[in-house]
């Protein structure tokens, strides 16, 4: 089954677009049946906190799960950018614009929720600012949408994909500076505003089984989004005029 | 079970202001952006037609 | 790969071009030799600006390859564009600067220089003008300043996009005239015109295009 | 090699010196934006002093990053509208280099004069004679790196209707780095943390972007030329 064959049906849209077709109930399956159980584990099944941390720490759930599914994404998208670059591979530049609304998606619910959580957990004039993981998912929150707006003020296709890639690329490299520039550590900031705690195992499986469950999400929708946009910029190919013109 | 009662469950020491809230913006996020991507499926398919029109009148300016 | 002795200096190998969403033209192919003279015709956004672009290397096609002296001119850019001299739609001169300092700026930023600036612009007419800053020109002198780096060039391929927009019926024929010098040198030009042109003792090579019915692509 | 590099520059920098109208308005609003903090806090208390003192480097870095984003819109759009940048595109030399010429051309119109006035802004915010110098020293590592970027956002940018509202939303998240490295190092100097650390970094920052975004810029520049 892995021969080339199999290979190159993900590799031009008018193979991969009914091969996507296929898969997005499958992630989407996942996704629901994961976050079910994630949410049943969390919600019941994590002992009762007392104390500092107290019942709001449920939101570290969906907190946890998103901000690593927001850098995450950025990753894999700068990576199929790359590959769209470099190969020229249509494919792979679409790729990378139906992740990065997803993405966005997940940045923003990291950052909201962890406002909530820090107003909750620790005090409620938290201001989330000093804080350096709230403050590099801001910075990628900007990151994202440059990289979509650009995309959406270029008319022409193959100029977005390549000056989005272009973006991606830089983005990448620099997102990593971007997070040790934000920790570095400076009289304003307190060292550390997270209490160190151990979390018990039940509580870190839930944990994983919510990261997963996003992570098959995020899957579903970008294979989703992916789609429309392969319909959007294959207009002119047969394929579509088949797929298209039998339905009018 | 850790929940003494529905209320509880609810409530959570007054936390659930904060953690209920959490949640309905996640599920509002991914609600919205499925209907997004279906509009923009949809739109797709919208736009494809005006392409296929346009194409059809520009073919006929030629051949004339 | 070619013999040496091989005429064919550019070969366009089967062509496409699309433009938002319109495929401009598809499966266009064709070769200009040394010596030899081209047109390209056809309607207000057929493709020829498009072409021409592909053609300097400024814009990569949709489909196929374009080949010069047997080497594909992606491969080997540099050694492409050396030989190379590419007259956009655009005047590519700066207001702020004289026409000298336009002239002088150009050849040595593309290498060396056949003629020197002065004699250059007495060529397009433009004697005298020489130290004025090229905002207080007209639009027709900016094109002849332009114009003038046909004279300082050693390139062999040509490119010209309009050349004669602007340009007064005296002015055609001394360009006419350097064209045919050009190609009669060994050199060759490929260009679009709105006007006829008539080369003595060339004969042109006319390339339309839109003439085939656009034909959705197999991806 | 170098000597495209070289014409270049001579070409840029003259150009910029027939139009200097453009150069002076942005030092000039360099200038206003650092001086209206002053103005808006009006310090009249010793501690609104301080406080401003303390502010100091970061009002002086926002206002260079506002000012450099200001200038980003000539680098190439100039060039762009009569057709140069083709001819420039189509020198037979690596497009890079001549990219790296006009970024150069940028930063010594553009950044270097913002590196030479900070110390006058500095002294008007109340910073010490130490301060001012490792706040110069870091102006003097960090605009380089500014326009590197910048040159990347206005090449994606070019021929976009708003671009330069649009460049800000690109390059400004990159800028981030060079910010928290360059307004922390005078923090760290005045607090007496020593600033090796911030420098080191803000080296680190320099020589990355000098490797990437030449390269990064120059295609951005082909991709919006096609």
């Amino acid at each position: 089954m892995l021969n080339r064959a199999f290979w190159l049906q993900f590799s031009t849209p008018k193979t991969f677009y009914p091969v996507a077709g296929k898969m997005i109930p499958v992630f989407m399956v996942l996704a629901v049946l994961s976050g079910v159980i994630g949410l049943y584990l969390s919600f019941f099944e994590t002992p009762r906190v007392a104390g500092l941390q107290k019942e709001a720490y449920h939101i570290i759930f969906v907190h946890v799960a998103a901000s690593w599914m927001s850098m995450f994404i950025y990753m894999i998208m700068g990576g199929y950018a790359m590959l769209g670059f470099i190969l020229k591979a249509r494919l792979s530049g679409m790729m990378a614009s139906a992740l990065a609304p997803t993405g966005a998606m997940m940045t923003f619910i990291a950052l909201i929720t962890g406002i909530i959580w820090g107003r909750a957990a620790w005090n409620p004039n938290f201001t989330w600012t000093p804080d350096p993981r709230l403050m590099t998912e801001l910075v990628l929150f900007f990151l994202y949408m440059g990289f979509i707006l650009l995309q959406v003020v270029i008319d022409d296709a193959r100029r977005a994909m390549r000056a989005g890639a272009i973006l991606a690329i830089v983005g990448v490299v620099f997102l990593p500076l971007i997070f040790f520039a934000v920790k570095l550590p400076t009289i304003h900031q307190p060292a550390n505003i997270r209490p160190g705690h151990t979390m018990p195992v039940v509580s870190v499986v839930a944990m994983l089984v919510m990261v997963f469950s996003f992570w098959m999400y995020s899957i579903a929708a970008s294979l989703m989004r992916v789609r429309a946009i392969m319909l959007e910029q294959e207009k002119r190919t047969a394929w579509v005029q088949q797929l298209l013109g039998a339905k009018t | 079970m850790k929940w003494q009662s529905v209320y509880d469950f609810v409530f959570m020491n007054g936390q659930g202001w904060y953690v209920w809230p959490s949640y309905l913006l996640v599920a509002v996020c991914i609600v919205a952006e499925i209907f997004f991507i279906k509009w923009r499926d949809k739109n797709a398919e919208i736009k494809f037609k005006q392409y296929v029109n346009l194409k059809r009148v520009q073919d006929n300016e030629s051949e004339a | 790969m070619q013999a040496a002795d091989d005429p064919i200096l550019l070969n366009v190998k089967s062509l496409g071009c699309v433009r938002s969403d319109r495929q401009l033209f598809a499966d266009l192919s064709f070769s200009v030799n040394a010596g030899q003279a081209a047109v390209i015709e056809g309607r207000n956004g057929s493709g020829k600006t498009s072409l021409l672009r592909i053609l300097a290397g400024l814009s990569e096609p949709e489909d196929g390859e374009v080949w010069w002296r047997g080497e594909n001119i992606y491969k080997e850019r540099e050694a492409y564009i050396r030989e190379l001299l590419y007259f956009g739609h655009l005047p590519a001169v700066k207001g702020e600067l004289t026409a000298g300092e336009n002239l002088r700026l150009s050849t040595v930023l593309c290498g060396e220089s056949k003629l020197d600036a002065a004699s250059a612009l007495q060529e397009v007419d433009l004697k005298g003008f020489e130290d004025m800053p090229t905002h207080y020109l007209s639009a027709g002198q900016k094109r002849r300043v332009a114009l003038s780096r046909l004279y300082c060039s050693s390139a062999t391929l040509w490119i010209l996009d309009e050349p004669l927009t602007a340009i007064d019926v005296h002015g055609v024929a001394k360009i006419e005239k350097t064209i045919g010098e050009h190609v009669k040198r060994g050199g060759s030009v490929i260009m679009t015109t709105h006007q006829s042109i008539t080369i003595p003792g060339v004969e042109i090579k006319k390339i339309r295009l839109g003439a085939t019915k656009s034909s959705p692509t197999h991806a | 090699m170098l000597k495209i590099v070289f014409t270049v520059i001579k070409r840029d920098l003259r150009l910029a010196m027939r139009r200097r109208a453009e150069l002076l308005t942005v030092i000039f609003f360099f200038i206003i934006s650092v001086s209206l903090f002053p103005i808006a806090m009006g310090p009249e208390t010793e501690q609104e002093a301080r406080m401003l003192k303390e502010i100091a480097p970061i009002i002086i870095w926002i206002s260079a990053l506002l000012a450099t984003m200001l200038s980003l819109g000539q680098m190439f759009s100039s060039d762009y509208q009569d057709g140069t940048l083709e001819q420039l595109i189509l020198i037979p030399q690596p497009f890079s280099l001549i990219v790296f010429g006009k970024i150069i051309a940028h930063w010594l119109v553009a950044g270097l004069p913002l590196v030479l006035i900070a110390p006058l802004l500095g002294m008007q915010l109340g910073l010490s004679v130490p301060e001012q110098l490792v706040l110069m020293l870091t102006l003097l590592m960090g605009t380089p790196a500014l326009s590197l970027i910048g040159a990347m956002g206005a090449g994606l940018t070019l021929g976009l209707r708003n671009s330069n509202i649009l460049v800000s939303l690109l390059v400004l998240p990159l800028y981030v780095p060079v910010m928290i490295y360059g307004a922390g190092s005078v923090e760290a100097y005045a607090t007496g943390l020593g600033f090796k650390a911030h420098m080191a970094l803000m080296s680190a920052v320099l020589l990355l972007t000098l490797i990437l975004l030449p390269w990064a810029a120059a295609t951005a520049v082909r991709i919006s030329m096609e």
